[in-house]
């Protein structure tokens, strides 16, 4: 277990906001006075992409996101399963063999809003990064990297069966 | 009406020479077993545990990955922390159970000669509260399910070792909970039995029906499709529901019971919950 | 307990895996409740990892990323005894963090 | 024959029998009462069905607003189901041991 102060309903206090959450997506929540100085603490910041993740189709997406579109590549690498058991949490691994990525997406062609994840990845980290997705139903699903200022994608198609009596 | 009557009556007679004898727990646990062992001869007998992942291999894989982090770790932490925590009297559930309460889980249910009840884990830590001037929790998911969570987890790996002891009151329980199993019930006409012994394992829309065999084991559960923790019970209402039956009370002697005939029939499988489910 | 993070961190051959388990209901805004009213949507939207301090993984999360998210990646570097530390911040402006230590 | 095909049949022979005439808040009452006892005697038998339970819910709210054929219509229903599954009790206190494995 984690030593740290997790849980208790309160307040957001804003000294974690600056030390932590990237300061981008918090700024639009906070009053102008703090996010003049919450600046001080961004330097890794990113602005949460609102408006990609509002997008319908993979295409507008990409565009959104990344302002332009990708090439299909064997460098790109996805483990997920063929049928999900359960479309609520359907487990998604992505990796990629590129040098240098920069950026990783997860992409739901079906589901109401198409972009479901985004990851930064700064020097040092991997591009390998498992989470757990909801699919609305059955649908392709795209894995976009970003290495070199180029993006490169790989998909798979997901079957969603129903949930029932288990 | 009269022809469905006449079926019925029908049937009845030609059943009519199977018709149950004296209730033998032994002799039942052998068959059941040997039921399942006999249709899947590779399955080892601890494999059960598993549930409807006994079977599948590609949600199994899946079932894997979840299970590096289980979803049910929160509960796991939160039951500790409830079960640890002092009552306003100054005591605890330890001083309700045997050894502390650490470690128990797969002796339950009882049978307890004092009220000639059948006792799941829940219903003890109910009575544990209510001895301790508390209200009850609900059986079927939040706190109990935590506690239940933490304390099956005490207990990961132990035989199930569920007695049925030679008390005309325990074979009553346990011969109830086994008519309750096998007896097709609600508009849909199904058994408990129909779908987890013999069709488990067989997909049931997107579903893999779990075998009844080790089903109790793993509870309780993080279900997916509840977003959340439910108790053997919780599972057992859904599952008359399903069959449009009208399910009874979480608490009830017809739960109890089915409770510790379910659970006897996996006895000697290793307990293995908190468990994950689609 | 409303806030929970779980966080475990292992470093090996000079690398450091990182898996988190965060309590959240991550609505979607498409689910109804029991009366039949639509959940509204509630869902982190910025999750970010740091190692001693220096921002490791910058998560961009949906309502399309499951309830109580799991999340799983490796940096390089990190020796056990580290800081690793995990913030978020949802679309109502609630956030949580907490510091973990590398086993 | 398996019990299922049972099932089926019963449930095909229900569409026929609900017939409400003359509907009387009396009529109503009555055939609310009757359904009542049919369904103690299933809950009895431990053994009622959740569309007995909604059937008769609607039985009881069409009585409250006065529509009374269909309170009728929704009570014979209820009281049909009720029967239904007292007959299908009733047999399972035989018939469950032939599921059980040997």
């Amino acid at each position: 277990m984690n030593d740290a102060d997790q849980g208790r309903p309160r307040q957001p206090r804003r000294r974690e906001v600056l030390a932590g959450v990237a300061a981008g997506g918090v700024a639009l929540l906070l009053p102008p006075v703090a996010r003049a100085a919450e600046n001080v603490g961004a330097a890794n910041a990113a602005i949460y992409p609102t408006k990609a993740f509002a997008q319908k189709s993979e295409a507008a997406a990409l565009q959104a996101l990344f302002g332009k579109t990708p090439v299909p590549s064997a460098k790109v690498t996805m483990d997920a399963p063929d049928i999900a058991e359960n479309g609520a949490v359907v487990p998604v691994a992505v990796d990629s063999s590129l040098p240098d990525v920069t950026m990783v997406a997860l992409l739901a062609e079906d589901n109401p809003f198409t972009l479901a994840c985004a990851y930064k990845i700064p020097p040092g980290t991997s591009p390998a990064i498992s989470s757990r997705l909801k699919l609305a139903k059955t649908t392709k699903v795209v894995a976009v990297t970003e290495s070199g200022g180029k993006l490169y994608s790989t998909d798979k198609q997901i079957k969603v069966t129903l949930g029932g009596c288990g | 009406m009269k022809f469905a009557y006449v079926v019925l009556a029908l049937m009845t007679m030609m059943s009519g020479a199977l018709a149950a004898n004296q209730p033998d727990p032994a002799a039942d646990l052998k068959a059941f077993q040997g039921y399942f062992q006999h249709r899947f001869p590779k399955v080892p007998l601890s494999a059960y545990v598993d549930g409807p992942y006994t079977f599948s291999e590609s949600e199994r894989a899946q079932w894997k990955q979840i299970m590096e982090f289980p979803p049910y770790q929160f509960a796991l932490d939160s039951g500790k922390t409830l079960f640890e925590a002092k009552f306003p009297n100054g005591k605890d559930y330890a001083s309700c159970f045997p050894n502390g309460g650490i470690g128990i889980a797969q002796d339950y249910p009882k049978f307890d000669p004092k009220t000639g009840q059948v006792v799941t884990l829940g219903s003890a830590i109910n009575q544990c509260r209510v001895a301790n001037g508390l209200d009850t929790l609900k059986l079927t998911k939040g706190d109990m399910a935590d506690l239940l969570a933490y304390m099956t987890y005490t207990s990961r790996g132990k035989p199930i070792d569920v007695v049925v002891p030679d008390d005309p009151r325990a074979l009553a329980a346990y011969q109830a909970g086994k008519e309750y199993f096998y007896s097709r019930r609600g508009q849909l006409n199904f058994s408990c039995s129909s779908c987890h012994v013999q069709e488990a394992g067989k997909h049931l829309r997107g579903n893999v029906l779990a075998p009844a065999l080790g089903m109790t084991a793993s509870f309780p559960i993080y279900r997916s499709k509840w977003g959340d923790m439910g108790t053997l019970v919780r599972r057992f209402i859904g599952c008359d529901k399903k069959v449009k039956s009208a399910p009874d009370k979480p608490d009830s002697a017809t739960y109890r019971d089915l409770a510790y005939f379910l659970t006897y029939m996996s006895n000697g499988l290793p307990i293995a919950g908190p468990g994950a489910r689609p | 307990m409303a806030h929970q993070i779980l966080v475990r961190a292992q470093t090996a051959g000079g690398s450091t895996t990182v898996e988190a388990l965060v309590k959240h209901p991550m609505d979607s805004g498409f689910v109804k409740d029991a009366a039949g009213k639509l959940i509204p949507p509630h869902y982190i939207e910025v999750i970010e990892f740091t190692h001693n301090g220096k921002v490791v993984l910058t998560g961009f999360w949906g309502p399309a990323v499951s309830q109580n998210p799991f999340i799983k990646f490796a940096f390089k570097g990190g020796k056990s005894g580290d800081a690793i530390g995990v913030s978020w911040v949802d679309n109502k402006g609630e956030t949580a963090n907490t510091t973990a230590k590398i086993m | 024959m398996k019990p299922f095909g049972v099932a089926v049949m019963m449930l095909l022979v229900l569409p026929g029998v609900a017939m409400a005439d003359g509907a009387t808040k009396a009529g109503a009452d009555q055939d609310i009462a009757l359904a009542k006892a049919k369904m103690q005697a299933a809950a009895a038998l431990g053994n009622q069905w959740t569309p007995t339970e909604a059937a008769f819910k609607r039985a009881e709210a069409a009585e409250q607003k006065g529509d009374f054929a269909a309170a009728q219509k929704a009570a014979a229903r209820a009281r049909q189901l009720a029967d239904l599954s007292i007959g299908q009790a009733t047999a399972q206190k035989k018939l469950w041991t032939g599921a059980v494995p040997h």
